[in-house]
């Protein structure tokens, strides 16, 4: 979380994005100057299922207010299947994170092609609004690493 | 229905070993109290009858001493108690072990008593405790014998027994029960039904009494990693003890992460935790969220079957759109 | 002043609508189905680029929009799906809705009628043509 | 016996009792009880695609509501009710600003405060009843007297099919529903192209010349493919096939061909 | 302790307009293990290069961040840079501040704080980076072609010349494809087979090229220079080594009645046939739905007149299993079915036809053979009208069709309406259009000749309804520059139906691991600069099955396609790509879960005996990774409880880093 001079609360959202498709998708976005809000930071892995439930933990633990991961639609994946491991996994370390009283719009799971600036740039905004309204994660924070 | 008592197992035992087919015994043995039976290896008969018991209070899960022993020479002796069956069998699956280097006797059971339960009803001066029939009866120093309603107190894993089905064996010792399905997902449902608010509170509550002492790991038989991630400084999240607040959630999410699809729901993680964590209902939501989501899956069951977690299908509901019963949720 | 009065006009009928102009990729495939075409002084296509252009005023003069059939055969084939039937009928209620402006007065009606007509036409020609 | 709730519309009622009757007749036969919504009101016959327009709407939003508290699909027959009841359903399942509108309506004012609609309510025009519902196979061993060797024309016109995006009934360019009613009741269904065309019904009033040239077409195509028959659905394609065509090829209601077939009207 | 140097770009005022790059060179100078930094205008220019080469080896550098476009665009780039300064490639770490940043952001202070923020997470991450070399592979020296069309043809007989063998499958029992179906070919108006045949009979010829005709691909493993791949031959019941292709039994065959697709079914032949006179290999096939011995066990006519004793009524399927170095899509095309579009009446009138009907209708080989007549009574068409873009240009939400445009109708409308007027000057013909496109040498001229010296109407509007009658086909369609409603009586109509891939390129596509765009063409490495390349290594594009195109465009795709096959295959080995998964041998339990969800089959086990600190020994199974299959999606990393399988170029360390630096 962090605030700026306004005291305006700005989310901190960590996206990781696969490689092939939504990383792609990201830079269409840029390519086409489709803006989204600056709180966004990109973390690119080779598949979505190189992500593992532990960064999520951590962007959480470490002061993140949103965790978003986004692949290849499914059947599209370059690795095949990958985005469907995916699918399964963040099912349910969400569905988890839920049940520990974690509100649900702090994670989502999107599907971008590298078609899809305009989706990329859409899903970021809707994304960060929506994290925006519910205001700073405290139930996840690790305060020890706050300054 | 024939009752297992200590004496049968004990012939059987005797002449596995007298045999040599095996030569080893996986048992138990009395520990200083009476509720403290703890698992042991026996390498004959004589030790056998003097320190090997059966009672009530045998319900410790094998499989970490399984694995142990399987990876000496010959061949050892294991009783297999129905949920300890589903274990065995995802050991296997997960090659952990040797199965030519076991032989399997399963044990029909229907309920183990634990130590916490019988500590909570006779608080002081408790002497001894002894199954009959239907009856528990605890031996006191100042009450007497108190009688109470075995059923009615054993533990909530054995009240909301998943199954007496021994699913593994190379014999079997009395007749085999059925697969049950005892409400075991009530709990979880309720927690489900609650407003995120109070589900946060809930686990706030449990989890902030963590110590970090690592039994629940260290009982259980999904944790067979050589080196568990949290012991391991590549991980990134090696940790030995809790630092803050938000750690022990990190731990205890990420441990029912990785059993997730692979726990059998045996319930040691619960009967072993020192503050009486019910971590069971992090393990169950899991195998909830599985059953309702991808079908049906109880891990063991079947040896070699795929778990869910390492599997999919194309027509899987997308994570926003998953049943999770989710209730009670801020609008 | 006027033009500022047509820019909203415009505005209302793409909103009534609901459809977008712009998608119309000018193939005329609208106005090669349309079974009213010969009745009418401005066709589907130009309906279509008319209001892309902002040019309602003579869209509203006209008697074109009493024209269409609402038979949405334009609406079915548009390879754009850009709706051309949608636009007229807004632009059809944005006319007859001020007070006066009824294309058709009940008055009139009695001197149309025959016996095996079905009260459906009168119904729906009060719909359209009337508020 | 099966129910479903039942808008007649107001043709059904006056020029097109026909239609209505027999409808209801042939659906008892066929094990499916029309039951007629108690307050109906007229739908309006035209749906007005503009988005603001609300109040309009109103009359096909209290039935598909008054069905759906019923718990059953909203059957009708008349084509241009069947497009007004399915535009405005899907109109409150899809366009929220509009159904926040309408909801506003009914739940607040008007006679009987209603509870809010979703477009919840299944709308079968009275032929899918036939097909998905009772089903065509049913309905053919339900003939007692086949109509066998009739040539017979569907005419579907424009409100049944369109826009298929949401009337959904069947493919609006080669559509088969009716051509498989006609097969069911013994009877050779001819396809001609007009089959799917404007009849200018809308201009009868109007414009007669323009319903005269469209109709006649119509009539024209039908009959150079062979037809001897022409059944539809619609009451005003019907009057205006009949009264504006040139072309002396007869025009009757689907219902009754299916009556005479089960045998509950006389050929 | 890396040294780490930050570089940051301007990249004109791409970046520099939204992001204060000073400032971001100016905060990485501050982070931990960085030794140098600075910013400049264009870091991927040769003297930006030479300015990270020159720091390098000033600073004695050990990792490099470059802030600039995305990875996608200049990793590489960076990374030869990085090997040119003599440190590893893999070295390098790029923060995305242009896409992914100064693009994005129009406000310059959260452009500037959130490059910072990307820097930072670079640096972290470069510090845990480490040196990685690729590993290697060998070259099976041979290639396959799938799919036996003119774009096949071409790629194998490429391919073949420089030296390599290569297989051709095809689905068909010939090859040929679309293009021999072809009656001429614009702009030329040469005849398709007088061009195609002699190429096909090159490729029979080939000693290096085997073709294998009505075959399909059914199961593809290995990878990138090692491809293994099973192909299901099916029974003709001919035995291919011996019939001579006389075609005796053709014509002695007594069921007459099975459709003809060669000639989309407007005859039929008999149930043994040969597609067509140039056939290659000519070789008769049996079709077994219609053949009355294989369906009942009584006949056997063929057998008896065949004198070369081809005839094999027990003939099975036979599966072929080869290796290969590269696999090279050609799957071509098929026109859409027009039924949904029946506004047309092609459901309805024998006389609506798509284009492709029209060619064999011109055909001297076809069904009339070559008189343009009616198809319902084979009388001669006065009033042809030709319609453009059906079923192409709709839009994506459309209920059908497809979005793009086909690119060939044009041009082949103008054909076929131009060789209509050329041999029957009483036709009147007419030209729908909404555009006619014409880019392509000669062809805007080849258009315009149809117009000015054939005399075809065109007219700018779209046909709308179209209703048979009387025997007359009534054409109702819009002239847009006439404002005007056409209604023209036709006596036939040719629809230019869109091209669609085959359909069996999807499901190949999947064997393949190869991916597909929305439309199912095969996507292509870089749209512009990799055209003729799947982004699966070893997978090559040839023709249609990549996008619609023209016949000089799928030649020169498919040599294009060749000359990159050529290219693998002249290699002995391959280096692989380093970032791959790696297991800690030490941590691993063997419990399998990795090798779950390897996609590739990259992981086996083995019992390996391991010395404890104790002294003692124990044997563990324990997960081993093939660094030439892996592809390194990192599936199995996240399927592995215990963290021994890792991600090289993207550790678990590495991302978490990454995820600490952006959320300090």
């Amino acid at each position: 979380m962090q605030v700026n001079e306004n005291n305006e609360f700005r989310p901190k959202i960590v996206a990781f994005c696969c490689n092939w498709c939504s990383y792609a998708g990201a830079d269409l976005a840029g390519n086409n100057r489709l803006a989204y809000p600056a709180d966004i930071k990109i973390i690119r892995v080779p598949c979505s299922c190189r992500v593992n439930p532990m960064f999520i933990l951590r962007a959480f633990q470490r002061g993140a207010d949103g965790v978003i991961l986004c692949g290849c639609h499914p059947g599209d994946c370059h690795y095949t299947s990958g985005n469907y491991y995916t699918r399964r996994r963040m099912a349910m370390l969400f569905s988890m994170l839920n049940y520990l009283g974690i509100e649900k719009e702090r994670t989502r799971v999107e599907w971008v092609s590298a078609a899809e600036g305009a989706k990329f740039a859409a899903t970021m905004q809707d994304f960060a609004e929506k994290v925006k309204a519910l205001g700073p994660n405290k139930r996840l924070e690790d305060l020890r690493c706050k300054q | 229905m024939q009752t297992i008592t200590r004496d049968i197992l004990l012939e059987k035992a005797a002449s596995l070993l007298a045999s040599g087919t095996v030569n080893r015994v996986l048992g138990w043995k009395k520990g200083e109290f009476i509720y403290d039976v703890t698992p042991a290896v026996f390498t004959n008969a004589e030790d056998m009858y003097r320190h090997f018991t059966f009672d009530c209070f045998c319900g410790a899960n094998f499989s970490k001493y399984l694995i142990k022993e399987t990876q000496k020479e010959g061949k050892v002796l294991v009783f297999l108690k129905p949920c300890d069956s589903y274990s065995f069998n995802q050991l296997l699956t997960e090659h952990r072990f040797d199965r030519e280097k076991v032989y399997a006797v399963g044990i029909p059971c229907d309920g183990m008593m634990d130590a916490s339960t019988v500590k909570a009803l006779a608080p002081e001066g408790l002497t001894g405790a002894e199954r009959n029939g239907d009856a528990l009866i605890l031996h006191t120093l100042y009450d007497g014998d108190v009688t109470v309603s075995y059923a009615d107190h054993l533990p909530d894993r054995c009240k909301h027994c998943k199954s007496k089905k021994v699913v593994a064996y190379d014999e079997m010792l009395g007749e085999n029960g059925e697969v049950t399905d005892a409400g075991r997902f009530d709990e979880v449902a309720a927690l489900e039904a609650m407003t995120e608010d109070e589900r946060f509170a809930f686990w706030q509550n449990e989890l902030s009494r963590c110590i970090r002492c690592n039994a629940c790991r260290d009982v259980c038989p999904a944790c067979t990693c050589e080196k568990c991630v949290f012991d391991n400084p590549g991980s990134g999240v090696e940790n030995k003890a809790i630092s803050d607040r938000f750690e022990e959630k990190l731990f205890h999410v990420i441990r029912a992460f990785h059993v997730a699809g692979r726990c059998t729901d045996c319930g040691e993680c619960s009967r072993v935790c020192p503050q009486n964590i019910p971590l069971h209902l992090l393990n169950r939501k899991f195998i909830y969220d599985i059953d309702r989501n991808y079908g049906d899956y109880m891990a063991g069951a079947e040896e070699g079957s795929r778990a869910p977690l390492v599997n999919y299908q194309i027509a899987d509901p997308e994570a926003g759109e998953v049943v999770s019963g989710a209730g009670g949720d801020k609008v | 002043m006027e033009q500022n009065k047509m820019a909203s006009l415009n505005t209302q009928i793409l909103r009534m609508s609901g459809v977008n102009p712009r998608k119309c990729m000018r193939c005329g495939k609208c106005s090669g189905t349309c079974p009213a075409y010969d009745e009418m002084e401005y066709h589907p296509h130009q309906f279509v680029h008319m209001v892309e252009t902002g040019d309602i005023a003579s869209l509203l003069q006209s008697e074109s929009i009493y024209k269409c059939l609402s038979c949405f055969a334009c609406v079915e084939r548009c390879p754009r799906g850009v709706e051309p039937a949608k636009l007229i009928e807004a632009i059809r209620s944005l006319k007859t809705r001020p007070v006066g402006q009824n294309h058709i007065t009940p008055d009139e009606i009695p001197a149309l009628l025959d016996e095996d007509l079905p009260q459906q036409a009168i119904v729906s020609a009060l719909r359209k043509y009337m508020k | 016996m099966m129910k479903v709730s039942y808008f007649p519309g107001c043709t059904l009622k006056t020029k097109a009792k026909q239609l209505d009757i027999y409808a209801r007749a042939c659906a008892e036969v066929l094990g499916v009880t029309l039951e007629e919504l108690p307050d109906w009101q007229c739908c309006g016959g035209v749906f007005n695609t503009s988005k603001d327009e609300i109040a309009t709407k109103l009359s096909a939003v209290r039935a598909l509501s008054a069905a759906g508290k019923a718990g059953q699909p909203l059957v009708s027959i008349c084509s241009a009710c069947h497009n007004v009841l399915k535009q405005t359903n899907a109109a409150m399942q899809n366009d929220s600003e509009f159904a926040s509108h309408v909801n506003h309506y009914i739940t607040q004012t008007g006679q009987g405060q209603m509870a809010p609609y979703h477009g919840e309510t299944t709308v079968l025009h009275y032929l899918e009843l036939l097909r998905d519902v009772i089903g065509f196979d049913k309905v053919k061993s339900c003939v007692k007297y086949p109509l066998t060797g009739k040539k017979i024309g569907a005419y579907y016109g424009c409100l049944l099919l369109r826009p298929s995006s949401v009337m959904a009934m069947d493919d609006p360019e080669n559509p088969q529903i009716l051509e498989e009613f006609i097969r069911a009741i013994g009877a050779e269904p001819v396809i001609y192209a007009m089959r799917n065309e404007c009849c200018g019904g809308y201009m009868t009033l109007e414009e007669k010349s323009l319903a005269q040239k469209k109709s006649t077409a119509v009539l024209d195509n039908a009959s150079s493919a062979g037809a001897d028959l022409l059944v539809t659905a619609c009451p005003l394609c019907k009057y205006n096939l009949d009264k504006n065509g040139q072309n002396p090829l007869p025009v009757v209601y689907f219902t009754e061909l299916l009556a005479e077939a089960l045998g509950i009207k006389e050929a | 302790m890396q040294r780490i140097g930050v570089f940051v770009c301007w990249c004109g005022s791409n970046i520099a307009a939204t992001v204060d790059v000073h400032a971001v060179a100016e905060a990485a100078r501050h982070e931990p293990g960085v030794v140098f930094s600075t910013d400049y205008q264009y870091m991927c220019s040769q003297a930006g290069q030479n300015m990270i080469i020159e720091a390098v080896k000033e600073h004695h550098l050990t990792g490099l961040v470059i802030c600039s476009c995305s990875p996608r665009m200049h990793e590489a780039t960076f990374r030869k840079t990085a090997a040119n300064a003599g440190i590893n490639p893999y070295m390098v770490e790029i923060a995305n501040i242009r896409e992914q940043c100064s693009w994005v952001h129009k406000d310059m202070a959260a452009g500037t704080e959130k490059a910072i923020i990307l820097a930072k997470a670079a640096i972290a991450k470069v510090h845990l980076n480490t040196a990685l070399t690729p590993g290697e592979s060998k070259v099976t020296k041979r290639a396959l072609v799938i799919g036996g069309g003119i774009a096949g043809i071409q790629t194998a007989l490429d391919i073949a010349e420089a030296g390599f063998p290569v297989d051709i499958v095809e689905k068909e029992p010939t090859i040929g494809g679309k293009m021999a179906q072809l009656d001429k070919t614009f702009p030329t108006l040469d005849c398709a087979a007088c061009i195609l045949t002699p190429k096909m009979v090159d490729a029979a010829q080939n000693e290096n090229i085997r073709i294998i005709s009505y075959a399909q691909v059914e199961e593809v493993g290995g990878f990138v220079g090692n491809f293994h791949v099973k192909i299901r031959k099916k029974a003709r019941f001919v035995n291919e080594d011996v019939c001579t292709g006389c075609g005796l039994c053709t014509e002695k065959c007594p069921q007459k009645k099975v459709p003809n697709a060669f000639n989309l079914n407007m005859d039929n032949h008999r149930a043994i046939y040969i597609p067509f006179a140039q056939a290659v290999p000519k070789v008769a096939v049996i079709d077994p739905n219609y053949c009355t011995m294989l369906k009942t066990g009584k006949c056997g006519v063929c057998a008896k007149v065949c004198t070369a004793g081809a005839i094999d009524y027990k003939q099975q399927d036979q599966i072929i299993e080869e290796e290969y170095g590269a696999i090279v899509a050609a799957t071509g095309y098929n026109p859409i079915s027009v039924e949904k579009f029946d506004e047309f009446a092609y459901s309805q009138s024998k006389d609506v036809i798509t284009s492709l009907e029209f060619e064999r209708l011109t055909n001297a080989a076809g069904p009339t053979a070559g008189k343009l007549l009616r198809p319902s009574d084979g009388e001669h068409p006065h009033t042809i009208v030709f319609v453009q873009c059906v079923g192409s240009r709709c839009a994506a939400n459309a209920a059908k069709g497809k979005e793009y445009c086909s690119k060939i109708c044009c041009m082949y409308t103008a054909k076929h309406a131009m060789l209509v007027r050329d041999k029957y000057p009483d036709t009147d013909v007419y030209v729908f259009y909404i555009d006619v496109r014409t880019p392509g040498k000669n062809f805007d001229e080849f258009y315009r000749r149809a117009v000015e010296e054939y005399g075809v109407h065109y007219i700018k509007g779209m046909v709308g309804k179209i209703t048979p009658e009387n025997g007359k086909l009534k054409v109702q369609g819009s002239d847009l520059i006439a404002d005007k409603q056409l209604h023209i009586d036709a006596d036939l109509v040719v629809l230019a139906a869109a091209i669609e891939p085959d359909k069996s390129a999807r499901p190949l596509a999947t064997m393949l691991t190869a991916s597909m765009d929305t439309n199912d063409f095969f996507t292509e490495a870089h749209p512009k600069l990799r055209p003729v390349e799947s982004p699966t290594a070893g997978i090559f594009l040839s023709g249609t099955c990549q996008g619609p195109k023209d016949i000089p465009e799928t030649v020169s795709q498919a040599s294009a396609a060749a000359a990159k096959v050529i290219g693998l295959l002249s290699k002995n080995t391959l280096k692989g790509n380093p970032c791959v998964a790696q297991s800690d041998e030490w941590m691993c339990n063997g419990c399998s879960s990795c090798a779950n969800v390897c996609p590739y089959g990259a992981i086996t086990y083995e019992n390996k005996e391991f010395r404890m600190p104790d002294r003692s020994t124990k044997v563990r199974r324990i997960a081993k990774v093939n660094p030439a299959v892996c592809q390194g999606c990192g599936a199995c990393t996240v399927a592995c409880p215990s963290g021994a399988m890792d991600l090289n170029g993207f550790k678990n360390n590495q991302i978490m880093a990454e995820v600490d630096a952006i959320c300090k």
